[in-house]
């Protein structure tokens, strides 16, 4: 942990996966591999990619997205907490367990003879509409994979972006609208426009937390739009 | 006032009361670190106990070896506990565990988990335990069969499975089970497809940042 | 000297016999044909008797409901005739992924992907197979969430998640957070060339560079 962090260099230039194969080498060499050091050594790797490739995209605007290195500490910070915080409930959770290990239960199913009388006390509780609709929707097949597989997919990001930039003249509209009713292969290229199109200064985006909604707006200067039309 | 029960007694109680079949005096003395002997009296003053005690359940001699059941007074108490059908809410992979059997009945587990894309055995182990599937014999393979019970038209208000309710956009035919198994085989095989080459999709974490 | 067993009481004990998992004192009443009010009275009657008398079994309050598990004495004896342990003990991997579940549930696998830095993948497979967590629905983005089972309450000895600790009363000791700050800060502040001597005399730097 402490090693990466010494590491006096921009976290664009590590190449994170030799950090981590010297830092096990090192750990190694000492016969040091334990499973605590490791395991928190992995937390910081894992967050120090998100942060880092969030720094590879929007270039310049480092300070805009607000990654400072002061508020990146700060995020690792949050997570390395996190992970703690769960290691130790973790820990709860085992002792729990040993405490529990005298208490054994009976796992004897009853009788038959005690069970047959349910029939007369059963209703109808459930809807049989929910087996057709199980069934029907078991039916569907994934839409378009058949395509997408055989063939090259045929979403461009040209395409993708200029859908973008028709919904950003309408106004700031959510990535879900944008991907509405589209198959896994226009999502991620509408993603990577949409990342395109943030490079370009054409919009900003707002999530409130991870997993949240995106929220997408035009940043105002909409005379790039010419510029860029491949 | 108190009866203390023997350390012996105490331990054959524990171990009878996880055992659901009959055990021998033999393997209750080799658990309980006691000798042959000792065993056998500490169960007849266990059961005697019992009877004095006017407990709820009794200990019976069964096939060379011994059991606890509940005692016949208790069984219309029983009835009442276990005859009340659970009927929570069923989980979409109940749901589906289950729709596919009704249509398809009978129909092997490796089936289901064919058609699905994922295992269906805890929501199998769940909706037998519930009463509203049954083993139906074995598959020419040796699978495990199910079909739906009688309980299950019952908690569906339904007379006989073939009033379920038509799927939409699909042809009720001579061939419809055939049909129907093999287009939700088809698309059971082709979501298994998408999900080994979208791995991708487990990290939604990558859209959001 | 011989204490009779109360009726409701040796009625309530039969049925918790039957039951191998959690009852809710509703349904013992429903089926007891009693008061909910003369239920609970009874049970805890039946749970002092049984710890007063040393019976082999203990009443417990688990997931919502009662239920008799073995005295933890008769353990050795039950692990000889058993020839197994009760459940096997969790790996740290499988341990932290539940702790996830039971604080965020429902939560989705990347999300506690996310939080342990490494694939929750087999680990939350096995927990799904020993029945301690369940799939609860998909998440907007189609992950699959998860919560924890009844099994999980019975098997840790808990009521209902609720009883667990806030996850604040985990949170490391001040101390130990100042020190993650002050080094992550040194560490950022390395980056943006202030102070870039801080500390580093005290370890090596050289291994991972």
């Amino acid at each position: 942990l402490t090693l990466i962090l010494r590491e006096e260099v921009d976290l664009l230039e590590v190449d994170l996966a030799d950090v981590v194969i010297t830092y096990i080498d090192h750990l190694e060499r000492r016969g040091e591999l334990d499973l605590e050091a490791a395991t928190e050594f992995l937390v910081l790797i894992a967050a120090l990619l998100e942060l880092k490739s969030r720094l590879l995209l929007p270039g310049e605007e480092i300070e805009e997205v607000g990654l400072d290195p002061g508020e990146a500490a700060e995020e690792l910070l949050v997570r390395l907490l996190d992970a703690h915080r769960y290691r130790a409930a973790a820990a709860h959770l085992q002792t729990l367990l040993e405490d529990e290990s005298g208490h054994r239960f009976r796992s004897a199913p009853p009788p038959a003879h005690l069970r047959k009388a349910r029939l007369h006390d059963a209703h109808a509780v459930y809807a049989p509409a929910v087996l057709a609709r199980a069934i029907g929707g078991l039916l569907q097949l994934p839409p378009k994979v058949d395509l997408n597989h055989v063939t090259i997919h045929k979403v461009t990001v040209a395409e993708r972006l200029a859908h973008l930039r028709r919904l950003l003249r309408r106004g700031v509209f959510t990535f879900s609208e944008a991907v509405a009713q589209a198959d896994r292969v226009t999502v991620a290229v509408t993603l990577y426009a949409l990342l395109e199109l943030h490079k370009q200064g054409e919009a900003t985006w707002t999530q409130d937390t991870p997993f949240a909604e995106i929220e997408i707006a035009a940043t105002g200067g909409m005379t790039t739009v010419t510029r860029l039309t491949a | 006032m108190i009866t203390e029960t023997d350390e012996l007694e105490r331990t054959l109680e524990g171990l009878l009361f996880l055992s659901s079949d009959p055990v021998t005096p033999e393997a209750l003395a080799d658990a309980a670190g006691a000798e042959f002997d000792e065993v056998v009296a500490a169960l007849q003053a266990l059961r005697e106990d019992y009877d004095a005690q006017r407990r709820g359940f009794v200990l019976r001699e069964l096939a060379g070896g011994y059991v606890l059941s509940t005692h016949p007074d208790v069984e219309p108490a029983a009835r009442r506990l276990l005859a009340r059908p659970r009927t929570p809410p069923l989980t979409p992979a109940q749901a589906e565990t289950l729709a596919i059997i009704v249509y398809l009945q009978p129909v092997s587990r490796p089936e289901i988990a064919r058609i699905r894309g994922v295992s269906a055995e805890s929501a199998a182990a769940t909706l037998l335990e519930r009463g509203v599937i049954e083993e139906a014999g074995r598959s020419s393979f040796g699978a495990v069969l199910y079909r739906t019970t009688e309980l299950f038209l019952k908690l569906f208000g339904l007379g006989s499975p073939a009033e379920l309710p038509e799927i939409e956009g699909f042809d009720p035919s001579p061939e419809f089970e055939q049909e129907l198994r093999d287009r939700l085989l088809r698309a059971g095989d082709a979501r298994a497809g998408v999900g080994a080459t979208t791995g991708s999709e487990a990290q939604p974490s990558d859209a959001g940042a």
